[in-house]
């Protein structure tokens, strides 16, 4: 069942070039090692699917790993434009990403129907957008007991998920707390999951018989990564790097400094965590 | 007192907020303007976040849609897909907050691309949550500074869908919410026409002049037969304002006015 | 938003002859206080929706409320057959019982549905079975991205959900632990829901941020009857109270018998819990 | 020791489970031989009960599905919608545990009716989750005890659809799961033939006759070319089955046997 990794290992054996992955984490527990570890390994011509790309897809598009991104939100948070996301679908830089855009709702039953085994979710959306004009995933079903039209999008299903969690005990098995996000469904979603996580413990203290814990039979590896998640944040571990997501900004907006940026405090480490 | 036409926008989306809506809440101006009702006349409002966050009572703003004041603050927080699905999709939202890049004179919003899609000279964030908080939310409210290059005679993608070509398109596509019911700018307060929905200037904030607000304005705007006067905002509003975007930069290490 | 009513009172203004009602909690949290205060106001011609009838709907059933049955597994837990159930449908005593029948899944994905604001829920379900031969509400639907067919059932939309939880704040708030089965998924799928509850109190006390909490928006009526769902259980607070389960096969396998019974522990009671 | 054709059938049940199954339970027989497993040989057996609780380690048997001692020992409890949607549908179990009234040689289960539908002499239960439990379990368990009124020529009604008519008759309704690939009774073990897919008696629990089984079977029983027998239950088996039972009965202020 679930093995105990480290981050090295676990990434170089579960991304491959070409894969379809998922890293995770709705605005919370962003899995950013993870993340770093797959441009040390330098991984290519992968597909990134992810609500919200965040800067941590930045710099995956910037390093050139990605060849598509399957998204519903490719901003900044409460700063502005992703840069490196931007100069890759505007000037093909450092390649040119293929775009396959949704919206949230769509995006998020497009999770759950892959962790519930369907082919496509269903769900009032899209009504009078023209995304639906550029996307051919988002189609349309009728509901056989009133005949209304529905819109349909294909079920997530990635090779890969990688998502970050507060904690995991011995067996592997796994607790998420806080803004839980599609982090569920992603693992349930994908063939093989990762989770990094802020420790390893013997007992996960999960405060609630309804607590959000993944089994250890639903995570193919699990890694500790203490401050794995930064400049994202652990809801009850530590908080967000809001500074250094406004500082993005400017480290982002030219390409050479990106590069510089990313060779001294991704590059240049060990799996550990970078600081601004 | 002194007062920036922000700090007007802010107050102007704040007013419209009631004790009792249930408000499906976007980073920036919306996010100010509902922590703002909340520590003002509508500490009943309940703000959901898209990230899950279920009656969020921040103590300050948060820069993301799933800062750590939110969900520590919520009554509870729940996943993503089920709050798209059970809470928005549900129909349990009274008001859906919006911003974008463009608007038309429909209300449809654009926060795609400038240019076309498959080349876009500017490729924005994208809508994320505003499809369907357009369409799901009992109404929606939107807040957007206004100038020529955002209030567009013709949108370059319709992202988020208005009220389409006006009159009753909305209801032609199968859409039974009420739609953007009230703009609010910088400048001015706009409502669509009972009939054609084309979004008419309703109250000018104190000081404006109509000719400003046709200078702002892409396409001809209408006023409408009564045009108001929005009260400035009152010492009480401006200091929660003022002191809740002080707290704010403070607590993420920014220089104050730089998160607005 | 909520108010706070007796449970005499908010039985009467939400509970009308004719009416389609949910009473639900999963084996856990049956608001039996409610059902019993039901049969006491002697309604009638109530579609009663509930995934496992159990006791409370035999019951129901037996004291003539029922003009339908919406369900998907009809028994006494572990014990066997619900008589009165079985009465009403082997010989329509005391009245006939239009019965709907679905499996777990299919009714639990239609008050998901429900709750979605859906018109109506997909899965893949009812394979090789016979009952779409004798349910209408079992139909099919294409995947437009693969093609596969797919079951599909209509929402559940009840007029009236009642369930029974740990706790309300002042303010209306609900929370509810342990098994919640779809309980969430009924209230925000009814037109109107009342809650029964073992307290109200001044705080929650949600141990998790990922608790099950009901906003006060989404309850009409929030009802203070602790020991409400006795012979069922509230996590927390008491035991589910096996034995009574096991007696009541005696007790409602005769018609007088479970008259008597009715008469001496539902119908005299003011507002409170019968004990066997 | 002296055993009954009960608790071997309890016994012979629990043998089959491994440490790795993910295993959805019912009431009755199956939770008796899962939990008697996850005592014995099967510690790391993760048990899953339709009410939402996940890796569920009771202390006693519960009597319904939903007992206080599922959730209060599980590693998890979710929503039932959740249960049936990710848990089920999404493809984590491996073994599905069922019982019935009847079943049929192609493993056919019936738990609605006796008689017509419309008209039934008796009205069973219901599937509960037993129909999805067949198909999207990766394989599933039958137990039940055998007689000529419950493995009968042809069930009344195909509540829980095993083989159908036999052959690829699940291939061809797009099942992709293995079905019913074991019944385990009081007297004997039977499989699916590989081709046909009719149940055959792979092995006969000890001191049990052939003649034993076709009396106690509705259709002309076949028996598999190789005939294996049960090892009887271990004196530590039982004495953890007795165990359980006398704990089980005790909790729920019942006779010792009652819940059986």
């Amino acid at each position: 069942m679930t093995e105990f990794l480290a981050l090295r290992e676990a990434i170089a054996a579960y991304v491959h070039d070409g894969s379809t992955i998922a890293l995770e984490g709705f605005t919370h527990l962003i899995p950013f090692a993870a993340g770093h570890e797959i441009i040390r390994q330098q991984k290519r011509n992968l597909t990134l699917v992810r609500m919200t790309p965040d800067l941590i897809y930045d710099q995956l598009i910037g390093m050139g790993c990605a060849r598509k991104l399957i998204f519903s939100w490719g901003g900044n948070p409460g700063v502005g434009s992703l840069h490196r996301l931007r100069d890759a679908v505007e000037h093909g830089w450092p390649r040119p990403l293929e775009i396959e855009e949704h919206s949230h709702a769509a995006m998020a039953a497009a999770y759950g129907a892959g962790a519930a085994g369907l082919p496509c979710a269903i769900l009032r959306a899209y009504q009078g957008s023209d995304l639906p004009r550029y996307n051919p995933n988002i189609r349309s079903i009728t509901c056989p007991f009133t005949g209304e039209q529905l819109a349909a999008v294909p079920a997530i299903r990635p090779d890969l998920a990688i998502i970050h969690a507060q904690r995991a005990d011995r067996a592997g098995n796994v607790l998420i707390e806080g803004i839980v996000g599609v982090q569920k469904e992603v693992v349930l979603a994908a063939r093989h999951a990762i989770v990094t996580v802020e420790e390893i413990v013997d007992d996960l203290r999960a405060p609630s018989p309804n607590s959000v814990v993944l089994p250890s039979w639903t995570v193919s590896a699990v890694v500790a990564v203490p401050g794995g998640a930064r400049p994202s944040y652990a809801h009850g571990y530590y908080r967000r790097d809001n500074a250094f997501y406004t500082a993005w900004d400017a480290l982002s907006r030219d390409r050479e400094r990106f590069l510089r940026w990313m060779e001294e405090h991704v590059l240049r480490e060990c799996p550990a965590v970078p600081q601004p | 007192m002194n007062y920036s036409a922000t700090e007007m926008m802010a107050v102007a989306a704040a007013r419209v907020l009631t004790n009792d809506d249930i408000c499906f809440v976007g980073i920036g101006t919306p996010s100010l303007a509902c922590n703002l009702a909340r520590l003002t006349h509508a500490p009943g409002i309940t703000l959901i976040y898209e990230s899950g966050t279920i009656g969020a009572r921040p103590h300050v703003l948060p820069l993301s849609i799933g800062d750590p004041e939110l969900s520590e603050t919520a009554r509870t927080t729940v996943a993503v897909p089920e709050m798209f699905q059970y809470w928005l999709q549900g129909g349990c939202i009274s008001v859906g907050f919006l911003g974008g890049a463009q608007i038309d004179r429909y209300a449809n919003i654009n926060s795609s691309v400038i240019g076309s899609y498959e080349k876009p000279k500017v490729r924005l964030p994208g809508g994320g949550g505003a499809p369907e908080i357009a369409s799901l939310c009992r109404k929606t409210y939107v807040v957007m500074a206004q100038s020529r290059r955002s209030f567009v005679e013709r949108v370059d993608f319709i992202t988020t869908f208005g009220y389409g070509e006006g009159g009753d398109h909305r209801q032609r596509l199968g859409i039974h919410t009420e739609g953007p019911t009230l703009v609010i700018t910088d400048l001015c307060i706009m409502r669509p026409n009972l009939i054609t929905k084309e979004l008419e200037v309703t109250a000018l904030h104190q000081g404006v002049t109509r000719e400003q607000v046709i200078d702002a304005t892409g396409w001809p705007v209408r006023f409408a037969e009564r045009v108001e006067q929005t009260p400035p905002p009152t010492e009480a509003e401006l200091s929660v304002l003022r002191d809740l975007q002080a707290c704010t930069a403070r607590a993420h290490g920014l220089e104050v006015g730089q998160n607005d």
